[in-house]
């Protein structure tokens, strides 16, 4: 579904992933971990084309999207649920779930719209509520929503639960395992091991720019190097 | 330009330009004759250079004030009040000034004055000021643009004053406002430089001017006649001497133009025998009404209902 | 080579060949343009230390111009004051006013596009009332007798008066080089590129905002106040109308904003550009300034720093080689 | 000085007529404004070009000026879409003051450029329908001022209609707010940008045809609306579609019986101090915008 390989991008030339290699496969839910600043955002940014790609190659489902506009990198399916939730906060619950179909989808849209609301009850009972006023955690359930709604192929989510209560990240984490049932290949970007390695089927773990680790998630969980790795030392 | 060699210099339209030229070339003592420019600093400066052929504001305002006063009482004395629109600038403001002081001692009252700036947005509270207060006549004294917006809002609201009578009006004798809008512009009287529609150059100088298809303005002849005034003052200086040029110009009694004045007099740089006419919108001609004889139509006054 | 020392090498060129103008030729066209020229450069210099070093983009430095014109011109013919005393009571005129519309603008914390709209509606409130007002002349203009005596501010050469807008020019230039190496320059240069932080890191910036608004205004009040003396002729339009609002801006943009050469540059530029266009186009109105409008938006796009940030561009990279 | 009550509401009314034009011109600007967050100068010069061009479309083609909405509106579209996409955006390089300057060298240009073509003269038009009116009994309402009050209208229900219900505007409204997450979902800001300017491009564009059957063009007449609707964006908070309505019918009303009681000039006066004073004690805008 997702190849990558040797990417090298970054700000204004200077260079934040330095030749990462990564793949995720049809319906699988894979789990990028790392702490902060390794690369994380700015591997999905790269993804999703909101970074330059400087060198290397992504590959999604079968084509090269580096490159490409994010606008086109969104019609193929490969949807971005951004780090902040980046909803639009002026407008309606319906409205921003309109839109997750402006690019893709859009024929589908009522289905889906229901199918976002059975996955999400409290984003129904909000339907016409302006969306910045809605708590956090139903901020990053619009925000995964309106990344449905445009039936994407992969899913990248990108800290999902950050800023969220505890009981709200358990919540959320079961949503995503729920959706991820559904055949839909997930990139989970986190910072929550745990909690990623339950719901993903593999990992891959980012240092400096790099991967430090890959490997199933049931065997990560036990590797002594994931310690050493995450804590960066 | 001092240093290029010019003798002498025939200019002027806007007021304010013709002043801060004027004053330019008095610096080096060259010759200027001003064809159109109204303000009367030009010539109250005391500079010896400066000879204002057309005339100055204080006598086209007497004259003007004269001419109404004469057609009105012709007239059996209809109109008693009157009512004055002016643009903002020099010379809008300049003159409502004098007409306010000089309307009432001619037995007019002036019911209000309403400034307006260019461009206006709109002219339709004038109008309707207008309507409120029903003068017996209007004097505007507005650029093109302004007057024949309001000339236009008046009919539509249907404001018929018994005379519209401009001094110096930018559009009242312009024949484009004559063509564009007839109905707007019927039976405006202005009083205004007008060239002698007796004389026969002057005349075939406008039929020349037509047949290119241009509009004739009061500019054209004013500008030949200056024109040709310096160049019979050059004529008679025998030379492009700066001073003997001027000397020419100070005692020039050049009769041979266009425009309705007689020899020509300079004194203290105007020429005292410069007047202007009154004309008067009728069909689709600008006719000279006023003084008698220069005229070559009647005046309609009042205007028919 | 730092920006500083471009800038002082070219403004110490370009003062010094236009110094030796009017020894070459006495031709009136060529003085009377260079007069210009040194007017126009001199209110670039007062918009370019507000807007260049302080980032502040002022739309209506029209009001500092014509207060400046008007104020001297009014002090002379109204109050009798001696011409030359005039012409500073007018320059003062010019700041005081700037640090009121400063005051007001920057206690609102007017920035950015806001800014530029208040400064712009300041001048035409100023052109509105000046042109209403008998005392000020009115619509009929302001006319400063003629009588030429060194005393009196007029001069009977062109030169005399030409050297002394030169010396201005070369005082405001000499003045903008200080103002780059004092921490007043270093404290507006922070305010220019955040606001916030430089307030975090202590500075006043209200109070830095008003001395710069204020010596701007003062600055571009003197190039009023010499156009007065010049032209001997005021009326509203010359002294608040846009267009030396305009000029006073794109000058500045061409020639290098933020740098103290960029006036001179751009405003013996711009004056060059509109005699040749004028040559080249004949006696089109409005040809020449299409072009300054076109040029404005190339020298944004492609030329950021103007005609000084390419020279130094060049200079670099011969540095370099 | 006192009116009788019909003057008086002949004013009010006039200036609700008059508002709605202003109300036109000055959408194009807060709508510009709320999306790109810049300035446009060259707003005016639009509208001049506009007026120009209904102009010529009568003089030369015998067009009729409310018929030129369906030429003039989708051209200035097309013109104002390419001037963001392709002149101010990518010469602005993301920054405002960048942009304050490119829009005001196009102001300079387009000005300049139409008094070369025109020169200073003023023209118009003559149409038959110029002077017909209703008799109101108070006062006689022109049709073509009419006219211009229904189109005005019809145009900002319009505006509201798409960017409320359709796809495009609500891309319009989500780019406004959170262009980042408007390229996730795959909206193309730059194009969107280019719309929205385009739009308001074309509001001009119909104002100028609202304005030519009663009104005149010369080369810098679109700055004496332009000022005003600047006013009227910041009295109605810079953004606000309906504050522009309403901002503008206000300004109107305001500016008709200033003009009535005091003079015109010194209503051109007031509109000035408004804006300072609203600029100073209310830069969100007198009728409570959300910033």
């Amino acid at each position: 579904m997702l190849e990558i390989a040797n990417l090298v991008a970054g700000y204004s030339g200077v260079p934040v992933l330095r030749g990462l290699d990564l793949e995720v496969a049809r319906g699988e839910v894979v789990a990028i971990l790392g702490s902060n600043g390794v690369g994380k955002t700015t591997l999905n940014k790269a993804i999703s084309g909101l970074v330059p790609v400087e060198s290397g190659a992504i590959r999604f489902a079968g084509a090269a999207i580096a490159g490409l506009h994010p606008s086109d990198i969104v019609a193929r399916g490969l949807i971005h649920v951004p780090e902040g939730r980046k909803i639009f906060p002026n407008m309606t619950v319906l409205e921003n779930l309109e839109l997750g179909s402006y690019r893709r989808a859009k024929p589908h849209r009522r289905k889906n719209l229901e199918r976002v609301f059975a996955t999400f009850p409290r984003l129904k009972e909000r339907t016409h509520q302006a969306a910045g006023t809605l708590s956090g955690g139903e901020q990053q359930m619009l925000a995964i929503g309106r990344g449905l709604m445009g039936e994407p192929l992969l899913l990248i989510l990108d800290e999902p639960s950050l800023g969220l209560s505890p009981l709200l990240v358990e919540e959320m984490f079961g949503l995503i395992a729920e959706i991820a049932k559904s055949g839909l290949a997930v990139m989970l970007v986190e910072q929550n091991v745990v909690q990623s390695l339950e719901v993903a089927a593999r990992a891959y773990v980012l240092d400096n720019g790099t991967v430090a680790l890959h490997g199933a998630a049931n065997d990560l969980k036990n590797d002594p190097r994931l310690q050493t790795a995450y804590l960066g030392a | 330009m001092q240093s290029e060699g010019v003798v002498a210099i025939v200019g002027g339209y806007a007021s304010a330009i013709c002043l801060a030229t004027t004053q330019a070339a008095a610096r080096y003592d060259l010759p200027y004759v001003v064809d159109v420019g109204v303000t009367d600093a030009i010539v109250n400066r005391g500079l010896k250079n400066t000879f204002r052929f057309g005339p100055g504001f204080g006598t086209v305002t007497q004259q003007a004030m004269d001419n109404l006063t004469k057609i009105n009482e012709a007239a059996g004395k209809p109109a008693k009040t009157v009512m004055l629109v002016h643009e903002d600038g020099l010379f809008g403001a300049g003159l409502a000034k004098l007409l306010q002081a000089e309307l009432p001692k001619r037995g007019f009252e002036v019911l209000d004055t309403l400034p307006h700036p260019t461009p206006a947005r709109d002219m339709t509270n004038i109008a309707l000021q207008i309507k409120a207060k029903n003068p017996d006549i209007l004097i505007p004294s507005s650029y093109y643009g302004e007057f024949v917006l309001l000339a236009r809002t008046m009919q539509q609201q249907k404001i018929k004053p018994k005379a519209i009578y401009a001094v110096l009006n930018g559009a009242a004798s312009n024949f484009r406002f004559v063509k564009e809008f007839p109905e707007a512009a019927q039976f405006v009287m202005d009083c205004n430089h007008w060239h002698d529609p007796r004389k026969p150059a002057a005349e075939a100088l406008r039929k020349s001017l037509e047949a290119q298809g241009k509009f004739w303005t009061y500019n054209i002849p004013m500008n030949y006649s200056a024109v040709l005034l310096l160049a019979d003052a050059l004529e008679r200086a025998a030379s492009t001497d700066r001073a003997k040029v001027t000397e020419a110009l100070a005692s020039s009694t050049f009769a041979d133009h266009l425009m309705p004045y007689g020899p020509t007099k300079f004194v203290n740089g105007q020429n005292t025998g410069a007047a202007p006419v009154n004309t008067q919108v009728q069909g689709s001609d600008i006719k000279v009404i006023f003084p008698a004889e220069f005229s070559n139509a009647k005046v309609v006054f009042p205007v028919p209902a | 080579m730092r920006q500083e020392r471009l800038s002082l090498v070219l403004s110490v060129g370009l003062l010094a060949g236009l110094a030796v103008v009017p020894l070459v030729t006495a031709a009136n066209t060529v003085l009377n343009f260079l007069v210009f020229a040194m007017i126009l450069a001199l209110a670039a210099h007062g918009w370019n230390l507000l807007a260049g070093y302080a980032g502040q983009f002022s739309f209506g430095h029209a009001a500092f111009f014509g207060v400046g014109a008007y104020g001297g011109a009014l002090l002379q013919m109204r109050a009798g004051i001696n011409p030359w005393v005039a012409f500073l009571g007018g320059i003062m005129l010019a700041g005081i006013v700037g640090a009121v519309i400063g005051a007001l603008s920057f206690r609102a914390d007017l920035r950015g596009s806001y800014f530029s709209l208040v400064t712009l509606a300041f001048a035409e409130v100023l052109r509105i009332l000046v042109n209403a007002t008998p005392a000020t002349g009115g619509a009929a203009g302001l006319l400063i007798p003629l009588d030429v005596r060194f005393a009196n501010f007029q001069f009977a050469s062109r030169a005399a008066f030409y050297w002394i807008a030169l010396a201005l020019v070369a005082l405001v230039t000499l003045l903008m080089l200080v103002i780059e190496n004092t921490r007043f320059g270093a404290y507006l240069t922070a305010i220019r590129e955040n606001e916030d932080a430089a307030r975090a890191l202590g500075v006043d910036v209200f109070a830095e905002k008003i001395k710069a608004m204020t010596l701007s205004a003062a600055i571009t009040g003197a190039a009023g106040g010499l156009y007065a003396q010049y032209f001997l002729y005021l009326d509203a339009n010359i002294g608040f109308g846009p267009w030396i609002s305009i000029e006073a801006l794109v000058a500045p943009i061409i020639g290098g904003l933020g740098t103290a050469a960029g006036p001179l540059v751009g405003a013996l530029a711009l004056q060059m550009l509109g005699e040749m266009s004028k040559t080249v186009a004949g006696r089109i109105p409005g040809i020449d300034l299409v072009l300054f409008g076109l040029l404005l938006v190339l020298v944004i796009a492609f030329m950021r720093r103007g005609v000084v940030g390419q020279l130094q561009r060049l200079a670099m990279a011969r540095g370099g080689a | 000085m006192m009116f009788s009550p019909e003057i008086v509401m002949a004013a009010v009314l006039n200036g609700v007529m008059t508002g709605s034009v202003y109300a036109l011109i000055a959408l194009g600007l807060t709508l510009v404004y709320g999306v790109l967050h810049i300035i446009n100068f060259a707003h005016g010069a639009m509208l001049t070009a506009a007026m120009f061009a209904v102009f010529v479309g009568h003089a030369v083609f015998r067009i009729d000026p409310y018929a030129m909405i369906a030429v003039v509106a989708p051209l200035f579209f097309a013109l104002g879409y390419a001037l963001q996409r392709w002149v101010i955006g990518p010469a602005a390089h993301g920054s405002e003051s960048n942009v304050l300057l490119v829009t005001l060298g196009l102001s300079i240009m387009i000005e300049n450029a139409l008094l070369a073509g025109f020169r200073s003269d003023t023209r118009s038009i003559d149409v038959p329908y110029a002077f017909s009116s209703l008799d109101l009994g108070f006062t006689f309402l022109s049709v073509p001022r009419l006219v211009a009050f229904g189109v005005s209208i019809a145009v900002a229900f319009l505006l509201w209609l798409l960017l409320a219900r359709t796809d495009a505007g609500k891309a319009i409204r989500a780019v406004a707010k959170e262009p980042t997450g408007a390229e996730l979902v795959g909206i193309r800001v730059e194009h969107v940008f280019a719309v929205t300017f385009g739009l308001g491009a074309a509001c001009v564009a119909v104002a100028a045809c609202l304005l030519m059957p009663t009104f005149y063009v010369s080369p810098r007449i679109g700055n004496a609306f332009v000022l005003v609707a600047f006013t009227i964006v910041v009295l109605g908070g810079m953004g606000s579609i309906p504050g522009a309505v309403l901002g503008a019918l206000f300004v109107g009303v305001v500016e008709s019986l200033s003009g009535l009681f005091f003079n015109e000039s010194l209503a051109q006066l007031g509109v000035f101090l408004i804006f300072i004073l609203v600029l100073l004690l209310r830069p969100r805008g007198l009728f409570g915008a959300k910033a």
